[in-house]
């Protein structure tokens, strides 16, 4: 069951420009963590920003009872967020949403991020190295700065191959494009995917004319997170009669179901 | 010390609103708080004020397309267009888990003509486990080319008459702040026999997103709420508790039980939260122990002394 | 590099509103600039696009009892009570040192009946260094009992009728938000002869001091501004744009030049901002200096292309 | 000419359980300060709270271009403040006002503060003594850890007499008492004063009394702080048909010229 708590921090790195990695102890919410769902935490204590900021699990420490996140500045709250000291707390409640569905049994799986949408892979991977699965994870960014995940990836013990815009590290271009050239459909038998949707859409394209199984993890405006506001909705096909509510019955849906924005 | 924790215990918060009885005042507002399920890992949701459920229609609706809310300074803009699966499912599916868990339920009812309004109270006569029902007249009026019922009196009139003659439960018509005279919106409300109103709904917004260029909302217009418009709800209760003798339920932008505190002293009997939910689940909850403290340390006896306190000279 | 560097020098950003010519669409909102003397140490005045000075009457006024303000979430709520010196000490002290400044100046006037705005009117008629008269219609109109002028289209249009009798200046009755139908009341001063539309005064409100118990402001309710009501002003100005030809001066909690831009795209020709300038004098200034840079980098080669954006399918 | 600047933070010391000292870098503002005016300070970079607070000018360090202030934390603004961190920048406009009003020659002066009154109290003392002045300060607090500015009073030369509340430090009871009890108002040429106002209305009627020269510093809640808004209005005296401008009239007014709250 997802809870509420103040989470005590106990990392807080700039990891790049504008990318963040915090750490906090909550061991209840920790516990309950599944790959792909997400936090909902409120950056600073006052009504501004008013609203809870949905961010994926990047990490989970379950003996330490921690939680990692992994995120970018792009506003209001998630500059308000770098503030947060070691020491101090954070307001966090989850884990919530419908994560990623996992194999039944050890599998070839291929990952691919775009840039900080690697964030929900990584507990991803964790979870499916010690399910004994093979992965090869694609991670595509600007440039090499951005690869911040390569690390735990590589601990993890993954097949890490990396493509940068600007070419400063691995395969130069988009990392679409290293997916078509690289990647062998036969030899996989699921694909996991978070990053901008024209590049889930290719993702999405390449699972259906391989028939590979493949769940991709959707963003929207949030405001409650667990499914009462009905604020996050999105028709998952163009002519669906009805919305989904991607913080309740997402952020993950399988592939087939979704027509990704180009 | 003992002694306070003596008096700590004799404090009633109960309270009745119009013939709703509430175990305490703070309500969970329509709309915030689902049917009541979805927050149930994080609050005792029987030992709420009242739930509101979200806004019901005589047909499943849809809602609106996305986006449909964005946050503005100290609130946020929403446009969810009413999507609710409808009445008999409210009925059928909702309505006894809400029971089965010993919530205390108000019906929120909108329509597109008075005869949905009518329609929709009748099926929920007879219905065990709803308490009262709050009337959403803040939804264009399809017949009048989508003139908002609650910005005329006379409709505001029609609509609670309408309703009133087919259930036996207190009706409450839920007030829209986007009118030059509130206070004659609520006599209309009084005169159609109303036994409570509800104030504030969310004023009438909007948003731009300077990179498209467009209006942020795919329905253009959302409606505003939290924070920002709590002065505009305390005014307007302020202003009616003066001139109608019927109890409000009063709400808009309370985060706090410092806010629930202006809202009972300009009138209100109780109060209701929403947006300040989406950001502390528990806020009902936090509301009522801090009432409850508060009134201990200022020897408060009863609700009563604080209702309308602002208006004694 | 370069050649955007010459394109910036040619970005030429006056503006026309309703015949008041403005160097840049960036103003200063009537009550938050005094007469312009108070900033001087802190801005150019005279680069200002205008200021819209205190509103004035008739006779000096005294204005409220304290407390005339409070802060609110994202906003602060004000009862003044017009203090101001009267129009002839305005005309006397104000006007020529503003003239001397080079200040582009709104004057924004004030009455308790029809004859009084006129007889103001009157006696702005022929003073140099008026650029434009902003009618201020939101005051009670005594000899209606203290209805503002503001709520009542038929008010509205003889307000701006008896003015414009009076004054070769352009006219810009200043609309009041507390209204059901902001539209009925653009139409209104457009019949009346209004050449331009200054959207919108301050929301009605009020806060309570929970600790007395009594309303905060000495005059109970006080006009809420700054970002709190800035969804509320976008959405009545895109309403009025879509409906009324004429030029509008938006504001309401404008604090940065995205919220300007903002304004610009639901329909304002030019901006007002107001409660901002207190927490930066600056702001006017700064917001020209980053709406040059914005037009600049996004190839925007006059205001026109923004005016109004946020309509376009 | 006031000013408007970011003034770089130099010390942030919090020196006892709800006080704080804040001194920053503003060589304009500095140079400008006349003791009893105020520094506009915007606690927080966001809307929340909106409006800068009003803060007395605590001390000046003309030769570093430094302003310190005393402040309580009292609500939203004042706590945020506290966040504020060395090498930080504040928002401060300043200074604003009037100030007190100076004697033309060396006289014998009396400063009564009341808890954190004692602020304009500070900066006045260093100026009077340079000027050659006979300074006695009577400081009235709770308790012995509110006598924060003790140290630099007995720095700059004054004769300093506390009186607390619980007797912990000096004379046990109000300061008022202490005034009538102790000060001989013959030695005496000029007095000025600010705390709470009751404590300023027994001075004012200490004052008249023995006809001493005085000014006292008010406070109402201010919104410009440079005159403009007319927020914050006040009427000195009940029958006065007009409001000065406490931020731009005042804070200091001469003390035959107001009604205090008693
Ligand atoms: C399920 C889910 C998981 C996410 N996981 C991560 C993560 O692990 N790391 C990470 O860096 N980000 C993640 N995001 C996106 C993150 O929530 C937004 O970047 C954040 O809320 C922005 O808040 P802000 O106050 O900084 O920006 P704001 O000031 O609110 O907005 C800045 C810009 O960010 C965009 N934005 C704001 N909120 C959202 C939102 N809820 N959804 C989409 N776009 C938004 C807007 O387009 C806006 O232009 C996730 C979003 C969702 C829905
Ligand atoms: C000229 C002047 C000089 C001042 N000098 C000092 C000083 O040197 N040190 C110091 O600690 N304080 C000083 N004050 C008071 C200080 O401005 C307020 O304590 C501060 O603004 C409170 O802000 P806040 O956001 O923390 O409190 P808020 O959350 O705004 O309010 C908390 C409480 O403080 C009171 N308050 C808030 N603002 C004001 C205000 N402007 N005037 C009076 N009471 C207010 C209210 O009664 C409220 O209950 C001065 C005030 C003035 C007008
Ligand atoms: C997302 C959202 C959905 C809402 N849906 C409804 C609704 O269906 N029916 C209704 O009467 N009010 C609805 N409201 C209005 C709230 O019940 C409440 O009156 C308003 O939000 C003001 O209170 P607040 O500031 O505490 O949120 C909704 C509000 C929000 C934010
Ligand atoms: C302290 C104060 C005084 C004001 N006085 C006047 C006035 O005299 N005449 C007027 O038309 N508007 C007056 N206004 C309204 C402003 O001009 C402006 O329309 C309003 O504050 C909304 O803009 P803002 O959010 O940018 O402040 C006043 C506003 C404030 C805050
Ligand atoms: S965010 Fe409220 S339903 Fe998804
Ligand atoms: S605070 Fe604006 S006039 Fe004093």
């Amino acid at each position: 069951m997802p809870g509420m708590q103040q989470g005590l921090v106990i990392s807080h790195n700039q990891v790049n420009r504008d990318m963040f990695e915090l750490e906090f102890i909550a061991p209840e919410i920790a516990e309950e963590c599944q790959p792909g769902q997400f936090i909902h935490i409120k950056p600073g204590l006052r009504d501004q920003p008013l609203l809870r900021r949905p961010l994926s699990i990047y990490d989970v420490d379950k003996r330490l009872g921690s939680v990692t996140l992994l995120y970018k500045v792009v506003g209001t709250g998630t500059r308000l967020l770098t503030s947060v000291r070691t020491k101090e707390y954070v307001d966090v409640m989850g884990p919530l949403g419908r994560g990623f569905k996992l194999p039944d049994q050890p599998e070839r799986i291929l990952l691919v991020g775009g840039g900080v949408g690697i964030a929900p892979l990584v507990y991803l991977a964790r979870v499916l190295e010690e399910q004994g699965c093979d992965i090869t994870v694609l991670h595509g960014t600007e440039s090499r700065r951005q690869l911040v995940a390569f690390e735990k990836l590589r601990q993890i013990g993954t097949d890490f191959f990396p493509a940068t815009m600007d070419g400063t590290a691995g395969y130069k271009g988009l990392v679409t494009e290293l997916l078509l050239k690289k990647i062998e459909p036969k030899k996989l038998d699921r694909i996991y995917t978070c990053g901008p949707e024209p590049m889930m859409a290719v993702v999405a394209e390449f699972a259906a004319n391989h028939n590979i199984e493949a769940e991709v993890s959707l963003e929207e405006y949030m405001a409650c997170g667990v499914g009462a506001c009905l604020g996050c909705a999105r028709k998952l096909k163009t002519n669906d009669t009805q919305y989904v509510k991607v913080c309740k019955d997402g952020p993950v849906f399988n592939i087939k179901e979704v027509e990704l924005y180009k | 010390m003992k002694k306070e924790m003596e008096i700590s215990r004799e404090i009633d918060i109960s309270t009745d609103l119009g013939g709703i009885k509430l175990n305490n005042p703070v309500c969970a507002a329509s709309g915030t708080f689902g049917y009541g399920r979805e927050y149930e890992p994080y609050v005792d949701i029987s030992k709420i004020g009242a739930v509101i459920v979200k806004g019901t229609t005589l047909e499943p609706r849809a809602g609106n397309p996305p986006p449909r809310i964005i946050e503005t300074a100290s609130g946020m803009l929403n446009a969810i267009g009413l999507e609710n699966p409808g009445i008999n499912e409210f009925l059928n599916t909702h309505l006894p888990y809400l029971r089965e868990n010993n919530v205390t339920v108000i019906a929120n009812i909108a329509g597109n003509t008075i005869e949905e309004y009518a329609a929709i109270a009748e099926m929920i006569e007879g219905n065990p486990g709803v308490a009262g029902i709050e009337l959403n007249i803040s939804c264009p009026n399809v017949k009048q080319g989508g003139l908002q019922f609650g910005t005329d009196p006379q409709m505001v009139y029609e609509v609670v008459k309408a309703v009133k003659e087919k259930t036996t439960l207190p009706v409450m018509p839920k007030l829209s702040p986007n009118v030059t005279d509130i206070v004659e919106i609520a006599r209309a409300s009084e005169a159609g026999g109303a036994d409570a109103l509800s104030m504030i709904n969310t004023l009438m917004g909007m948003a731009v997103d300077i990179n498209t260029r467009k209006p942020f909302l795919a329905n253009i217009f959302g409606g505003l709420s939290g924070p920002a418009i709590k002065p505009v709800a305390l005014r307007m209760i302020y202003q009616v508790y003066r001139e109608v003798k019927l109890p409000i339920l009063g709400g808009g932008g309370i985060v706090n039980y410092r806010d629930a505190l202006e809202f009972l002293m300009v009138g209100a009997t109780a109060i209701s939260v929403g947006t300040g939910i989406f950001i502390n689940p528990q806020l009902t909850e936090e509301i009522v122990s801090n009432l409850l403290h508060y009134m201990q340390e200022n020897n408060v006896a009863s609700l009563s002394e604080l209702v309308g306190a602002a208006h004694q000279a």
